[in-house]
């Protein structure tokens, strides 16, 4: 386990760093002194157990909920994300854990809401083009950009949003869980994605709980647990320890099954 | 189709997946078109299938109903309250209300008439006055919703009966105000129409538009890349709908003509739909109506697109109280009372859009409209006791909209709800 | 002959437009052109319906359109279109002051509001009730102008009356819980301060004597009405309610179809008056009373015992000699 | 606490996630009650505070306001107009809406005067054919909404107009109708009080079955292993609550005492939440105004809910309107129309009840109605003209929901909307 | 590849078999053909591509949506799924992908949604001790299951809607991608849950993009493409062959990304 600051392959600069922030909603800490360094060109992983506090310190640098204390540097300013327009425009581009498309409108409206082309007299025509190319990028299968969104399979809404992102210039990019819902070429697609924007010197914390994806393309794993840091990792630590620290115990659901099997195989073979 | 770099396989950008069915050209568009019609798609149609059903009822029962100025008055009738709808669609598209449309017009056409008539303002100063009450009283709503959380209902029942006030306030103990009939104002509500000529002419706008923006875009798709649709569709839409209006205006032209208020009145749906379909408030609009958060975390500005709804709509109020009062060549303490506020909500679910926010168009408040004054008119050719009249029009707006209900349901069958 | 003739009526809100004042119309027009068509409509209040009425009627070729306005106001602009279009327009029951129609025919409703209240007045005095004592006034919907002109009619004999109007309410479209609900809070406030009522209509007099019966008060103060409607009478036989008016709006509508007929016909419809310098024919509407309700309503047939004296009824009628 | 086998590691199953603060005992349930507050979560609370605050401005403006014999007079005018907000709360729950609850009241009134008086039907038997008709009609929405797919919006205003045709049928020529003074139902409506004992009695109800309920829950929850709460809060509430109701009873019987039609429409308020919050049926209504389809996935017969919401809230119109009569002592043709059906959807609104479904309560009639009948009555004693009052109305209406938007608001921005 | 029908390891009587079922919506033929046997005790994995109609397939089967044609059998009669309820009382319970949970109730009260205890006076507590049972079978991490459900994790709102799944006794148990947004431990006791519920002699439908997770608990694996059967495969068939199948070429994003990858690596060892 490595110390939590300063340490890590810092390619650049820090983009952003927490420290101290903390969340409650009620009699509930979901998040408690939390800190965070990432830097530019650096693809950092958020990793930690269900309600570990993962969405919601996104949903905080998003401007989605403000932190209940602590400190947030972007770039090197202290800022207060006050609504996720101001984070927008800081820079920061998120792929929400719940997508937040709206169901009425169709693929090509959702991909550029907010940032239509021509407000005054909307050029459907090149935003359609820009989505088709966007979602071809990502080995999109959506037969139509016409339909609204209700209509589309899990991971067809996945791949929207994450097109969503991708027209924004920003300087950081979150991706919370982008690929759960994705097939397996375009999960590739996204993490090929996440080196591409990791090599134009773009901040990207990426959460997910699949350890292979994680290890694959990330350059430092933060481990949350309960709301709380727990450790700092490399990709070149092992699956157990870093479970180890996601779960909070050696003995867990994880190895046991991994124990439970061997044995049954050993007992079929015998 | 020409080989174009962001074709894939020979096939347009947009069809090149292979569960679609491709439907190119004429034929592909009617295939289209009774898939549609099988999935209950097709917006306005049903409530113009009920609308043209009641005609055909009243007619029998009395042809005088489609006499020609029948229909010219049926038109000017149509414009006042429509407005007013039109500026419902703009609150119920972001999933809001306003119940005080009804005070807010009567208000506007009791401060037009102690301004102008009273007080001797120039006329223009007077309906501007009216308009900007109006929308500022819609930017207090917007703050009390957005500021203070205020539920729209309760917000706006509140403004209900305060504006209400104001109304008999400004009239004091008059009553009523007659409005001069020799004014612009009045002229323009009771009698001013096109000329034939004129009429026609503008009756060709539409086709003209829907072939040249046709023409343009399918010239745009190809040269990008995607599918181009079919140009023969575009021209028979165009001509359909050209010869469509320009035998109504026909008609009309036997009887008085085509109003000007009906004129500023379907200028108005056509602006406010190209508003709502075309730009980016508009998008911003149907998007804050379908899901509040994530137009919020797009960095849509989702106060700022409340507030401009409340802001049109009792702008619109105002507006359609004042041209009702130019109608009745009178401002009176009734003004806005009784059903206009039901009315001008009624026009605007009728015609297809929704209370629940997000889905809707301008032009559900013209046909909404058209339904709704249909209904009165053909009852007041027949005689009926006020008890038969109410039961009947009960019945007649349940049948109006009951073609287009089916419609919907099978839209929710088919999974597309 | 064969002309079609229209009667135009303004509301809901009493039942004698289309119980008594149509039939009154209709029968006299049966009997007087045969042959011609008769078309009936109610604008429910709203103006922007009469209008639209009004427009329908002349497209069906109305040539004389008797019209009891919504709002006078913007009934003269339909007496400029029917003008211009050749067909005559008699104002029925309220007045249009701005642009003289052909003919006026009716009760005088401020003259109502004063005859009710002067009937009240005159009754209290007679029972010894000091000047200086207190008088509730409950008006007719803030939005409708018939209920202007009884409210001036009952003003200008309450201010001379030497009786205090100790508040006054406005009752929103007429509706009589809202009158109960502001008369019983003037029962809490003023107690037995209150020594009448005088109610614009039937509707709301009943809603007063209701809430001084669910408060206790006994007996109850005279309260006033208008209309004669059925219930009312019975309010009257069993005296909780003082008076009514009775209209018998029969013979107005059938002096409206007598004015209709001439004016097809190009005679004189024979004004007795002049009010806003429209020939006029105005009738005396009879306040009704305990004393004289026999006489007024009974003995003239405006309403028959069997639908007035029934059930707990009967035995005021017996009383007041209307039945046996 | 005792060690339970569910209990993990010492702590109670529900209380052993770390990142819970632990509120035990009086002092977390005070901390637990001040980050309600903090959040905005406090259901009804808001609302009491905006009537309280009216009641003492109106108070200071004339003393009488809170006369007993007022406050009698106010509890009988909340009653009628109540029952009805209580079936909309029903309709609200599921995310629809009845716009006919005023016609179908005076529908009601008009068919039990009609019956009873007229046609000399027995009282029972008139009052249940009237309810059954209610019933009836709210089965008709059903079938347009379920079958048809008609938007209840619009089939209630179609209803709406129906059913005034048939209330003016039904009066015909007599135009109202006198109920006898005497009868039972004129008693009920104007007069009849609860003996002064019974009302101490029954204001002792509540406080018996919070510590009978609590007690036995927190039995129940510690046997299971889940932590119990606090006794003494329990004690406390059922302490405050009742003394509190003691002193009211108390006060109003200073006046004439409690008056009957109020027991019944709060017996119905209590059941009605009862049905909504501890059954099946009420579960069902809940989920199917929050989510339709996950409700339908759930194999819950969501048809089936929308009917008897459709049902019960014709049939408590139907009920409120026959009280109506009765308090007005006559049945007439305005029975039911002006402001009747504003009221009885506003006073849930104002409740607290969401009219976008799924959040509501049937205290909401409750408190909405009186809410809504204070301000009426606070101003009948005060000699405004009506532009005034309007105007004034309108006000305190917005200044009285102003406490409850304000706790919404810091709800949402506590992420919990 | 295996033949369709009657092969594979069949442990029992066939509980669902598919015959020719398609779904079309408007212009989108989004299943043709499909054909589908599951038998009792069998783990039958359903696995293609984004869109590739699994969703589709399995909300036929709920009861969601109606199949324009073909036949379905379940338990040797043939049925008509006209709506969820009737699917629920044949023996179907289904996990769907988008969760179908009522944002505005707790996480108790959508656990026994439709089922609950005591129906005229719910047995609130008998119910939550259920909840918590059902939860920490899953190894749940949810500080209160009296929180409406909006304000839970993506992951624990996984958890509550398999948890559903459990209270019922069916006889055929469909999960439309349960583990996407579960953490590790979750996830290992879902597969844990599937195989013992596969011993107690149910039919048994997954949905996964994770071909780990499929190959250790399936019997079968049924692979979709673009709405049509793409053939059978057992545990033992290569990813490379599944992959293929799903994405319907051997050189796909997948393929290449493992390609870069490796000679990336060389390169970096060079
Ligand atoms: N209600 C609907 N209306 C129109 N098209 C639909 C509808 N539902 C699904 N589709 C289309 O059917 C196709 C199959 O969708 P489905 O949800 O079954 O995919 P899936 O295999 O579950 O994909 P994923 O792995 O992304 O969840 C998609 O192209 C989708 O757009
Ligand atoms: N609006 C809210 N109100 C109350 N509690 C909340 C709210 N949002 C989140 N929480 C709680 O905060 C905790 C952390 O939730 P969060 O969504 O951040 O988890 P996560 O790490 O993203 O988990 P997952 O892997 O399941 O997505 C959870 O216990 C959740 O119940
Ligand atoms: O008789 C009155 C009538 O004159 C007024 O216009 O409306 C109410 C009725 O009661
Ligand atoms: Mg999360
Ligand atoms: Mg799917």
């Amino acid at each position: 386990m490595t110390d939590i600051t300063g340490s890590g392959p810092t390619r650049g600069e820090p983009v952003l760093s927490l420290r101290n922030v903390s969340k409650n909603f009620g009699a509930v800490s979901a998040l408690t002194d939390i800190e965070l360094d990432v830097h530019a060109g650096e693809v950092v992983a958020l990793v930690g157990d269900n309600g570990a506090g993962k969405s919601t310190l996104v949903k905080i640098l998003a401007g989605v909920h403000q932190a209940s204390s602590g400190t947030i540097r972007f770039m090197g300013r202290e800022v207060a994300m006050t609504d996720p327009g101001a984070a927008l425009d800081l820079g920061i581009a998120t792929v929400f854990q719940d997508l937040a498309l709206c169901e009425n409108l169709d693929v090509v409206a959702n991909i550029f809401l907010g940032r239509e082309l021509d407000p005054w007299r909307l050029d459907e025509v090149a935003m359609e083009v820009k989505a088709w190319t966007l979602l071809n990028e990502l080995a999109a299968r959506i037969p139509s950009v016409r339909e609204p969104v209700a209509s589309l399979s899990g991971g067809q809404r996945q791949t929207v949003a994450i097109a969503r992102s991708l027209l924004l210039e920003p300087k950081l990019i979150m991706l919370d869980e982008p690929t759960a819902a994705l097939g397996v070429a375009q999960t590739a697609e996204v993490l090929n994605l996440i080196e591409r924007v990791r090599d134009r010197g773009l901040g990207v914390i990426v959460i997910s709980h699949n350890m292979e994806d994680v290890r694959a393309v990330a350059d430092r794993i933060v481990v949350l647990r309960l709301g709380r840091n727990n450790g700092v990792f490399t990709p070149e630590s092992s699956n157990h320890e870093l479970i180890a620290a996601i779960t909070g115990a050696t003995e867990n659901a994880v190895s046991r099954r991994a124990a439970a099997h061997a044995a049954a195989q050993e007992g079929g073979l015998a | 189709m020409s080989q174009n770099p962001n074709s894939v396989a020979g096939r347009s950008l947009d069809r090149a997946d292979a569960r679609l069915r491709q439907d190119e050209g004429l034929g592909g568009a009617l295939r289209g078109f009774i898939d549609r019609v099988r999935s209950g798609d097709l917006g306005m149609l049903p409530v113009a299938v009920g609308l043209v059903l009641i005609s055909v009822v009243f007619t029998s029962l009395n042809p005088v109903f489609v006499a020609p100025n029948n229909l010219v008055n049926l038109l000017f009738d149509c414009a006042t309250v429509g407005i007013i709808s039109l500026g419902i669609v703009c609150v119920l598209m972001v999933g809001e209300i306003d119940l005080s449309v009804g005070s807010m017009s009567g208000f506007a056409s009791a401060m037009t008439g102690t301004l102008w008539v009273q007080q001797g303002w120039p006329l223009p100063g007077a309906i501007l006055a009216a308009l900007a009450v109006g929308a500022l009283i819609g930017a207090l709503y917007a703050v009390l919703f957005n500021r203070l959380g205020m539920p729209s209902f309760v917000a706006t029942l509140s403004g209900l009966l305060a504006i209400l006030g104001m109304q008999l306030y400004v009239l004091g103990a008059q009553g009523s105000i007659n409005l001069p009939y020799d004014s612009p104002l009045v002229k323009f509500g009771q009698t001013l129409i096109m000329p034939d000529w004129f009429a026609y002419l503008v009756a060709l706008i539409p086709g003209i538009l829907i072939i040249a923006n046709g023409l343009s875009a399918m010239r745009r798709r190809r040269a990008a890349g995607l599918s181009g649709g079919s140009l023969s569709l575009v021209v028979i839409k165009a001509l359909v709908l050209t010869v469509a209006l320009e035998v109504v205006v026909w008609y009309l032209n036997l009887g008085r003509g085509v109003p000007w208020m009906f004129g500023l009145f379907v200028l108005l749906v056509v602006g406010m739909n190209y508003a709502l379909t075309r730009t980016q408030w508009g998008r911003s609009m149907t998007a804050v109506g379908g899901n509040r958060e994530a137009a919020r975390r797009a960095g849509i500005n989702v106060r700022r697109i409340y507030a401009s709804a409340f802001v049109l709509c009792s702008t619109f109020a105002a507006l359609g109280g004042i041209l009702s009062a130019a109608r009745l060549a009178s401002a009176s303490q009734q003004a806005g009372t009784g059903d206009v506020n039901l009315n001008a909500i009624a026009a605007a679910v009728i015609g297809g859009t929704s209370l629940f926010g997000g889905r809707g168009s301008a032009y559900s408040a013209l046909l909404g409209i058209i339904v709704i004054q249909a209904i009165a008119s053909g009852l007041t050719l027949l005689n009926l006791s006020s008890s038969l009249r109410y039961m009947i029009t009960g019945g007649v707006l349940a049948v109006a909209v009951i073609v287009d209900s089916l419609a919907r349901r099978s839209r929710v069958s088919h999974g597309r709800a | 002959d064969g002309a079609t003739v229209a009667f135009l009526m303004p509301d809901q809100g009493s039942t004698r437009y289309e119980e008594h004042d149509f039939p009154g119309f209709q029968a006299r027009m049966t009997e007087l052109c045969p042959t011609c068509t008769v078309v009936y409509q109610n604008a429910n209040a709203d103006a922007s319906l009469q209008q639209q009425q009004f427009n329908s009627v002349l497209a069906q070729g109305a040539t004389v359109v008797v019209l009891d306005p919504v709002d006078s106001a913007a009934a003269a602009s339909l007496v400029q279109i029917a003008h211009s279009q050749g067909a005559k327009v008699i104002a029925y029951d309220r007045p249009i002051p701005d642009t003289p129609a052909d003919f006026y025919v009716s009760f005088d409703n401020q003259g109502i509001g004063a005859a009710i209240a002067q009937s009240l007045v005159d009754h209290l005095k007679a029972e010894g009730v000091p000047e200086g004592s207190g008088l509730l006034q409950i008006n007719g919907s803030p939005t409708d102008a018939a209920a202007g002109l009884i409210r001036d009619g009952v003003h200008s004999v309450l201010e001379t009356s030497g009786y205090e109007t100790l508040a006054e309410f406005d009752t929103p479209n007429w509706a009589p819980p809202e009158a109960q609900q502001w008369t019983a809070g003037q029962v809490t406030r003023f107690g037995d301060q209150i020594k009448g009522v005088v109610a614009a209509n039937d509707g709301t007099g009943g809603a007063a004597i209701a809430a001084f019966k669910a408060a206790g008060v006994d007996p109850v103060p005279p309260v006033t009405g208008n209309d004669a409607t059925i219930a009312a009478l019975q309010l009257v036989i069993s005296g909780d309610q003082y008076n009514t008016i009775s209209k018998p709006s029969e013979i107005v509508g059938g002096a409206a179809a007598d004015v209709a007929v001439a004016l097809l016909n190009g005679t004189d419809p024979g004004a007795t008056t002049t009010l806003y310098d429209t020939p006029s024919q105005l009738f005396v509407p009879a306040v009704i009373t305990r004393e004289n309700i026999k006489a007024e309503i009974f003995d003239k047939g405006i309403a028959t015992p069997e639908e007035v004296c029934t059930g707990e009824y009967a035995a005021g009628c017996q009383e007041l000699g209307i039945t046996q």
